[in-house]
């Protein structure tokens, strides 16, 4: 006899062989290393982290001022300041596996072979669930190439990667192209496992006054819910593109809108910016979605994934 | 479960204090009990989706242990959206956070100088340490000190009130820091000093010169643009003399000044 | 002696060879033919008019719903309704020629023969004072190809506009590329006199609980405060490239972010979405230019063209 | 100098007024004297960027030639932030807009049909043609109803109200369209009804069907989404039956019902 109780909807999620207990996790550059928000949110409760990006050697940033908030949302231009993959080995990732919580590393580098150096120092590591491989980086340049927005440099890149790691390897793609479906079906044809999209939108704010822009790196990522109908449309685009996975941000405040991000084609999504805003957030949209499943009747949020209609 | 830094804070008190500041007053248990001089707390102005980011403030007292007080200076979109919120409403508010400044020694006598909008984390140290403390205050011109309602507290918690104005309409004419300069150059006989300086950069920076020249520790709490508040976004970064980069919501907002890169490009263009 | 008297700072530009009595235009598409808007502000005192998109024939536009509200901007498919060049020319630009304004006709087709009939018709009709070609609406589409998004197409259709007429042409590019300079310079190979940028970024927004975008067009063009840093960003790009004058727009709000986008390089600018939320805008906007000026003792707006410090 | 739409209106008075509704009333002169039921009007509800674009509501009334009442329901972001708006303030306001209702024949009977939040045009409508006029009220139940108040006034503004609801628990059980059509079946002696309807689409098309069937003039408000409310951004346009669009804001909200298009899709799908 079928059970008229409301079963707890399931908001589990494989997201290219990796098991996360619910689709939502945390974008890369705005959670730290987890630490800091243990003290504010019982981290167990998410889907996982995706720590902020690592490098082969630690890079100390850009000058500051580094940030400027904009009608809703923020530049940013930090200029990937991170210790190095040796000191996240010894002194990051030891914390984060006291938690039950998938753990994605964002990587990149100055050139193929730091990528590369990284991605194999990561290999086998246990408590490294993925890599998040940074193509997008306005500020990470290749001989004047910026890997993001060349295909050809795109597909080298991501190839020397999947080859360097068994791992899942997920390719963080860049908004600041013509065609964000070249770049999805050039990360499949690399053999990457699943994408993420999107990063910053180039920009740039002027102090009227003293003439100066307002970030000292001049330009910086846009982010925040301004952006958000952008993400939205391109990651929509790159699901009808692809087979592959997809892990959607930008912008996303709400369960709402991390609902938008599913309904368009991601089978995951990342929670930037609004970490900064309410520290909750994640939290907030986990309860928001579940919430909405059980109202809508639906069992389990993997039933949404793509199904906007566009009749 | 974690020790929580985020709260929902209840407006107890909340008026124009004088002087171009406004006094808010929110109830927070949690947060007024674990509060120390030097602390700030994110506070977030609007419910909507800009302004988006929250906005810093130091936190000036605690109140009964268990309601924090701050005074802002309406600056910009976010602190005047801020003036319209009314008693008996609740604000998100996160803290508190940063560092905080070291605990006097017992023999030291701290020399507290306020500049601009930088006395409310002088005037919540003055509430612990202030009886051993000198206070020296300036601004543009007697209208710009703080409120009257602070001076008359920082004047009854302190041994002295060192004031300047650049028009010399209070106290000696010129800059905070020529007062600082002319007590040192001849400190009360058995003070020893140790500056404890908020304000704008540009004075920051001379009195950390100051200190410098007359060999004693000097503390200052800087201000930065941020983001999170947390240590996450590393956007509130200033500039080292060792090298690389702190984070002033986490490593500060105080520092000891011989570890600032003065030199460096103007650490906060204020405001717009 | 010199006079000692604050002297009225100078708000005017020649551009292009159109002078302009200030720099700020009304963004086209926000201001309908000027008619709507004569009964709420006065319109001698604009800069000039962009008039809605006209095509050869009359269009009839996209089924609604046709706009979403978006953070801080929104989001639009009207699918270019207009009346077609003809009726424009009987029933509108007369209207508008009571004004001492000047009048630049926003011009679109369905492929490059289009355009030029449009441009054919204009050429030499007294009243009209230049060209703005949109080149970026993400509906207009030839054969696949978007003009916007495509150099080579957009070179030829720029090249044969420009044969077509006598008046300043203005090529309005398309925000959803990967290098905005080399549209910039590809519209000046073509023989453009200027530029405009930005239109809208290409969006999207779904309903989560009927599962439907938010438009029947499924995407829209994100337009609004939201996209003001990337606006910024692109002008200051092209600036840097062209040595072509700019009509800078995307999210102008204020004086003060108008005056963002001429110190980024374009020496006119166009107020578009804020004529709705505050009819007045451009008005506002030129008083609290000429207020700055006065304020910053700057003789001349033209001073500030292009006059970021980025040291 | 140009005819001003555009207004500075003080808020008078702004309270609950039951149901789910608010009252506000706005002091506008020149607005107040230009209104005509089936105007409405373009409310900023934040002064900030988000939610960026103002807000259409109808008038529902002219207070002493200087003031213009609105009813609205909290349906989301913009009216939600609109109800913490004090007596004092100022709001930016653009109007009156549209074309507003036809005068009717001095022997014609309205027939007033008003579903869901749909009233507030036809309440000022009722202040000047509600001695001819026969109102129709439906909603899903009798707390659904326009507030109090305002049913007060329409009662005794017009010679019958019929009303409606979904569960019975006030008038007859069903749709306003069944009472409607009821009527229309029997009209009383000498009538010459004439139909005013404004709600949502689905009602308004069952009007526009039942209107036809009995070939009797029909007058439909409708809603779409506006960014402007000035006929510029094309972005609130209906499908006309003769092929293309009609802009809500400017070649109505008012428009003959046999005009419209209703086979489309759905007009406006509302709300979040
Ligand atoms: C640790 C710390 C403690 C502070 N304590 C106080 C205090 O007790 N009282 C007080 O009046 N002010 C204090 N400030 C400054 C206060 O944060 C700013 O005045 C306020 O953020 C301005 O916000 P706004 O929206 O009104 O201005 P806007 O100019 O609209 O702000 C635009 C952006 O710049 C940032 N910003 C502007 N000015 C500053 C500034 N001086 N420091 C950091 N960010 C800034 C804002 O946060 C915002 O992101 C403190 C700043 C910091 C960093
Ligand atoms: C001509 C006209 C007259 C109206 N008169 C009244 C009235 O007198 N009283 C009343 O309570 N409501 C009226 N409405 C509906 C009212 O405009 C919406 O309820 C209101 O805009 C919702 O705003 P929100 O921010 O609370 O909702 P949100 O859902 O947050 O709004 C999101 C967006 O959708 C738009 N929107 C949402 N619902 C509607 C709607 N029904 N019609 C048009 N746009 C909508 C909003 O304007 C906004 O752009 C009228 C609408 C129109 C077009
Ligand atoms: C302060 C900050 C730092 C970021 N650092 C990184 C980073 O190190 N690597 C990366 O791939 N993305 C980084 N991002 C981009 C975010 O991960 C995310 O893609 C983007 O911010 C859009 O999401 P949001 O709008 O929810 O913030 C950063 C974003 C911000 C705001
Ligand atoms: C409702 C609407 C209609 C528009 N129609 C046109 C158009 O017909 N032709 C065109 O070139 N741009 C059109 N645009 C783009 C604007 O001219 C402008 O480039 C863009 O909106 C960015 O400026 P803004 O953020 O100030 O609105 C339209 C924009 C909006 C919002
Ligand atoms: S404000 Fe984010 S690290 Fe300091
Ligand atoms: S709302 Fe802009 S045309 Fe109607």
């Amino acid at each position: 006899m079928p059970s008229k109780k409301k079963t707890k909807p399931d908001l589990s999620v494989d997201f290219a062989g990796i098991r996360l207990k619910n689709p939502v996790l945390t974008a890369s550059g705005t959670f730290g290393y987890g630490e800091e928000f243990a003290d504010i949110i019982d981290l167990n409760r998410l889907g996982g982290v995706i720590v902020k990006g690592i490098s082969l050697k630690p890079i100390t940033g850009n000058p500051p001022p580094r940030i400027w908030e904009t009608p809703s949302g923020m530049l940013n231009a930090i200029g990937l300041e991170n210790p190095g993959v040796d000191v996240f080995l010894r002194d990051k990732l030891p914390f984060l596996r006291n938690y039950d919580i998938a753990v994605l590393v964002n990587i990149f580098g100055y050139c193929l072979e730091d990528y590369v150096g990284v991605a194999e120092r990561l290999d086998g590591v246990p408590g490294v669930s993925g890599l998040e491989v940074n193509i997008s980086c306005p500020n990470v340049k290749a001989g004047g190439i910026v890997f993001g927005t060349d295909l050809k440099a795109a597909f080298e890149l991501l190839s020397a990667v999947r080859k360097a790691t068994r791992l899942p390897v997920i390719a963080k793609l860049s908004p600041n192209v013509t065609d964000i479906t070249a770049f999805a079906r050039t990360a499949r044809d690399a053999g990457c496992d699943g994408l993420s999209l999107i990063n910053t939108l180039l920009g740039m704010a002027i102090d009227i006054r003293s003439r100066r822009p307002r970030l000292a790196n001049c330009t910086g990522g846009l982010s925040g819910p301004a952006i958000r109908p952008v993400a939205v449309r391109m990651v929509w685009q790159a699901a009808k593109a692809v087979d592959l996975p997809l892990i959607g941000m930008g912008g996303i405040m709400t369960h709402e809108d991390a609902l938008e991000f599913i309904l368009a084609g991601a089978s995951a999504v990342a929670v930037g910016t609004a970490n900064f805003v309410n520290p909750r957030a994640t939290l907030d949209i986990i309860g928001g979605m579940e919430a909405f499943l059980v109202q809508e009747g639906i069992g389990s949020v993997r039933e949404l994934v793509g199904k906007v209609c566009v009749a | 479960m974690p020790s929580n830094k985020l709260h929902r804070a209840k407006v107890l008190l909340h008026r124009p204090a004088g002087r171009g500041y406004y006094r808010l007053v929110l109830l927070a248990p949690g947060l007024a009990a674990a509060a120390a001089p030097g602390h700030f707390v994110m506070l977030r102005v609007s419910a909507n989706l800009d302004p988006l980011l929250a906005r810093p403030f130091g936190i000036s007292s605690v109140i009964a242990k268990r309601s924090i007080e701050l005074y802002y200076r309406v600056a910009g979109r976010g602190t005047t959206l801020l003036t319209a919120v009314e008693p008996g409403r609740t604000l998100d508010l996160l803290g508190p956070l940063g560092n905080g400044f070291p605990v006097p020694d017992r023999a030291a006598t701290p020399l507290l100088v306020a500049g601009g909008s930088g006395f409310p984390p002088l005037l919540y140290f003055s509430s612990r340490y202030g009886k051993q403390a000198r206070l020296f205050v300036g601004s543009r011109d007697k209208e710009c000190l703080p409120p009257a309602a602070v001076m008359k507290d920082l004047r009854s918690r302190t041994k002295a009130v060192h004031y300047a104005t650049e028009d010399g309409s209070r106290g000696a004419c010129g800059f905070v820091t020529d007062t600082l300069a002319a007590y040192l150059a001849r400190p009360a006989a058995g003070e020893s000093p140790v500056i404890y300086a908020c304000g704008p950069n540009a004075m920051l920076a001379s009195v950390s010169r100051l200190a410098a020249e007359h060999s004693i520790p000097c503390y200052v709490s800087l201000e930065e643009r941020m983001a999170c508040g947390l240590g996450v976004c590393m956007g509130c970064s200033v500039s080292m003399k060792s090298g690389g980069y702190k984070r002033v919501c986490k490593e500060g907002p105080v520092f000891d000044s011989r570890e600032i890169d003065w030199g460096g490009k103007t650490i906060l263009q204020v405001g717009r």
